[in-house]
């Protein structure tokens, strides 16, 4: 998913006296930007005006890759004025707040444990406080454990990987609330 | 076979042996970099997993990961493509020690083929002819021009930890030699730190002809005739043809004993290929073996009909060899233009970019291999080939005659492509009359 | 993706009187650029307002064809001045006030001729009045004079073909101003 | 040669034949009609004349039109393709009156097997077998007994102005044979206003099996090996192969001598095809002859490496083969899959539309002749054949593995087409070891 294409077409729709601009290229990228309706007009059909963005991005047909499939952020169709921008992006909507979150990916590639060893407690668990140090999980590559440390300061928010599962590069593993 | 391989690679060569793979049944695995998300390979291969970022050595140069990537996927075998870890004998060991099947030859082999000198000295065991030399360094007087009389003039002075064209002087007599050794030498002093050199003859107007080797692990080698790789600009390949223009049914099978030969003393169980300067004499002298799958190889895949891919996956699996070298015949003639990122015109300079537009040509005799389609962004992180385009044809005449209406048809829009210079080397009386050799791309005016 | 074109896309929508302009080029992408809609306007009947794109045709890289380029549908007529009329097409842009003008286009292939024979006065000049059954030119084809009569009555605007040249099916052969 | 050749066709097999005049060096005119303003042979030709509206009866089956823009871009001759024009007598005779080479056999020999029963005969004549039958019409009683003992049991009763399978009765003995002729005669007096019947030998799942004719005009006959076209839906031809698996070496040579015997005698002087059914014994007899090129040669050009279409212009040109029937070799095995805008879910019933996004297979042993791409609009005017996929392997299993990974490869969005159908056809048992007829489609489920 192209963020940068999608942040300026939106620049483009907001920016012009147009409602609506879609562009579809190869592969299926489709991309639409509606415009915002305003919520106080109360006698428009409603009909006319939902545009839910449907953006499917390029997924594999064949795709059995352990990637999470993506979501597609919900239509809007709330009456009352949305303080939400237009959601154009097919990926994980972000959680409201995002900027106090923060997501701790894994810079290797491997399988997740949550722990040194299989009956033992896990490093770090949902409501854990952490400081930079603290190890958050090991990811195993070539036999060699590897411990992945907090990078902020913060709360862990949620764990995102199953025990044993295996991680790619920049796959998320936790997010953490920052302090 | 195989279950799973792994494929250690990229663009159009990470396709290719995805498609192999897809009709020998095996299961494949993508890795690819952040920049490749969206890369054809991605897309068609059962499984993927994102190694590091752009940069290759986080990414596809770095072992750890790659064997990392092959765990977590229960992949059996590595196939690393040509580039990249295809002749790291490191990576083929660490493979090893990972119990992955690294799909080309032993560590042990490359590591001896990639090594010039040790190289040049098994092939001499091995009886392959190799340019005749000084055997070592040489210094001013009696002993060079002894040497230099012995190989018979022209000569080539070159430093021994030279590179680029610096520290080489020719000489086309004593009195040449000896200013020449006395320049190499101080240039190379410069240059390198060292005022060592060797004498070698200097082939004049050399063409570039290659054998397509395949071995098995059961002691088996044959040869697949020759490419010709004339086309090149600054040693990198343009254009390649199967067979050659010059080389007739005898000295095809001269030169593919001398491969076979070499191939077999190293005990090859791969495919390879053994690189040759041909003279215009009909004379060859081996330059250096490539340990893995090339890029040109589908022009011998087009004139053998043999799926060289498959072939290679096959033999690391324990397979044997499913034909003899009787099998092998040539039937008509390929060739294939290398369509890069690059403008022709301003020296080849690489154009990454978004490409807009794509129309692959198609109908008889083509085949096309490449990784790009509409909305493709070149990347500037690698190599900038974007296609290859593979004409067929009975005869010489025709498979030009076929690229030339390929070329024709075929559009990239957005960057500009090597498309217009090939089309101007088809055009010319030197290539169609086959009168070219390695320097002709210095002197050719388009 | 192009920026530049979908930015002079908007602008087009802009400054003319259509709702939706949709772009289908050769070979993929698509863009949909669609006019904002007034929200203060609330009964505005929406479908009355949809109106035709015009596609700009494929042009061949290697035409030598004796095809003029085509010209696109004119604009509908304003109910007020504007200064810009629409132009949606990469193609040139057709004659005002193109409701009063009728093309004679060529029912067969071959070849024009302007008068019965060399030497002789053509059929039909510019500014001759003609009806319905006046004949205008003779296309040839397999060495059969096919006479191409007025199908209205008017006065003959323009001449679009040399004597002499090749014509194909549906090729524009005289403008007319209708009666 | 001739300097510019029209094409009289459309779609791909237009663009097919513009890539032959480029390899030959030969200008092409595309005509089209409104509706194919935008195809791709119109983009590809050096000319282009539109010639009528979308309804093919006003361009391209209008020869007046076609004759008319050959003339005005002053082209020699004219290529008909396959299907409108191509079988035409009338149409041949219009290109001689206007002094247009006509790039096929004469207006004679098109007419002549164009006419089944003038056909049967001239074949007869030339000892080629036919089904044996009542060489005429049968009543009920002793004579049609005769008959049938003497072709022997099952016979089929089929009603001489017939077709569709309306007036058809197949029957084992003689008590069904009487029933069946009188009620084959009622069905067809009911259905076509004559009862006249007549009697041939019922083949039981027979294999459609062609042979590939090639003439000049010095009066030499080749033949280029056999197509199996046995895969096929009410005498639709879905899936083609070369060579077929039911036919061996001594068996093509004997029906490779049979087609040229009947061209020879017919003196046929262009590409054609005798077309022949195969009993599960090993029998043959022939069908009709296609007097045009096929949509199928493909396979034909895969095995042999012979360019059929350039071939059949250079004969029209009046040269002589390339080659004698010694030089012809059959390497490997070649199929083709025809991709229909069909919905072959809904008993294949077509699905024009506006095709969003296509990507077409590439690699080895793959060629794709086609004239869609993204954003073309699938027309209800004419042929739903969208493009055709040939895979090209050493051996029948490796293309078969090889068309498989390229079905899965190939994406056409937008419409249905046939290409799931042939991933089963091509997953089946049935089909992969060789045993269908030209009834396999009606019993296939999947």
């Amino acid at each position: 998913m192209k963020f940068e294409e999608i942040r300026r077409l939106i620049d483009l729709v907001e920016r012009s006296d147009v409602d609506e601009v879609e562009v579809t290229q190869w592969f299926m990228n489709r991309i639409r930007v509606t415009r915002r309706v305003p919520r106080d007009i109360v006698d428009r059909p409603a009909a006319s005006l939902s545009n839910p963005p449907d953006l499917p991005s390029l997924s594999s047909p064949n795709d059995r890759s352990r990637t999470k499939p993506s979501t597609t952020a919900p239509p809007q169709s709330e009456p009352e004025p949305d303080p939400e921008p237009v959601k154009t992006a097919a990926e994980p909507a972000p959680a409201p707040s995002s900027d106090r979150l923060h997501t701790v990916t894994s810079p290797i590639v491997g399988t997740f444990y949550a722990a040194q060893s299989p009956g033992a407690e896990p490093f770090a668990q949902v409501g854990d406080r952490v400081v930079p140090s603290t190890v958050l999980c090991i990811v195993e590559a070539m036999k060699i454990m590897n411990e992945i440390e907090a990078e902020s300061a913060g709360t862990i928010e949620a764990r995102l990987v199953e025990n044993g599962e295996p991680v790619e590069f920049g796959q998320p593993l936790f997010t953490l609330r920052l302090a | 076979m195989f279950d799973k391989i792994l494929i250690a690679n990229r663009g159009e060569i990470a396709l290719r042996v995805i498609r192999a793979c897809k009709e020998l049944g095996v299961s494949t695995v993508a890795v690819h970099s952040e920049a490749d998300r969206e890369s054809l390979h991605v897309r068609m291969a059962d499984e993927h997993v994102c190694i590091g970022p752009a940069a290759s050595t986080q990414s596809y140069l770095n072992k750890e990961r790659i064997i990392a990537a092959a765990e977590i996927t229960d992949a059996s075998a590595v196939h690393p493509g040509y580039g990249f870890m295809a002749e790291s004998a490191e990576f083929a060991e660490a493979c090893r020690a990972s119990h992955l099947v690294f799909i080309g030859p032993e560590p042990e082999t490359i590591e001896s083929m990639g090594n010039k000198v040790k190289a040049r000295e098994r092939m001499v065991d091995a009886g392959v002819p190799v340019v005749p030399g000084s055997d070592g360094p040489v210094e001013t007087g009696p002993s060079a021009l002894a040497v230099a009389s012995e190989i018979g003039y022209p000569v080539i002075v070159k430093a021994a930890a030279g590179g680029g064209g610096r520290g080489m002087r020719v000489a086309r007599s004593d009195a040449e030699l000896e200013t020449g050794i006395a320049m190499a030498r101080a240039e190379a002093a410069t240059a390198f730190g060292s005022d060592v050199v060797y004498i070698e003859r200097f082939v004049e107007r050399p063409r570039h002809v290659e054998i397509q080797i395949l071995g098995d692990r059961l002691g088996s080698v044959i040869h697949l005739g020759e490419r010709d790789c004339s086309i090149q600009r600054r040693h990198q390949k343009l254009l390649e043809e199967a067979p050659s223009p010059a080389v007739d049914d005898a000295l095809r099978a001269k030169m593919g004993d001398a491969a076979v030969r070499g191939a077999e003393a190293i005990g090859y169980d791969s495919a390879g290929t053994v690189e040759f300067l041909l003279t215009p004499g009909g004379e060859f002298y081996f330059m250096e073996m490539n340990t893995r799958i090339q890029v040109e190889h589908p022009v011998t895949e087009c004139v053998t009909g043999i799926d060289l891919v498959k072939e290679q996956i096959r033999v690391a699996a324990g397979d044997r060899l499913g034909f003899e070298q009787a099998d092998v015949s040539v039937q008509g003639h390929a060739i294939e233009c290398r369509i890069n990122a690059e403008s022709p015109r301003h020296n080849f300079r690489p154009a990454p970019g978004r490409i807009d537009l794509v129309y692959f040509p198609g109908g008889p005799g083509i085949r096309v291999d490449s990784h790009i389609y509409p909305g493709y962004d070149v990347s500037p992180h690698y190599d900038s080939m974007i296609a290859k385009l593979v004409a067929h044809g009975s005869t010489r005449d025709e498979a030009i005659r076929r690229m030339r209406r390929a070329l024709e048809e075929l559009i990239i829009e957005g960057i500009p492509t090597t498309a217009p210079f090939h089309q101007a080397v088809l055009a010319s009386a030197e290539f169609s009359e086959g009168r070219v050799d390695t320097g002709f791309i210095e002197r050719f005016e388009w």
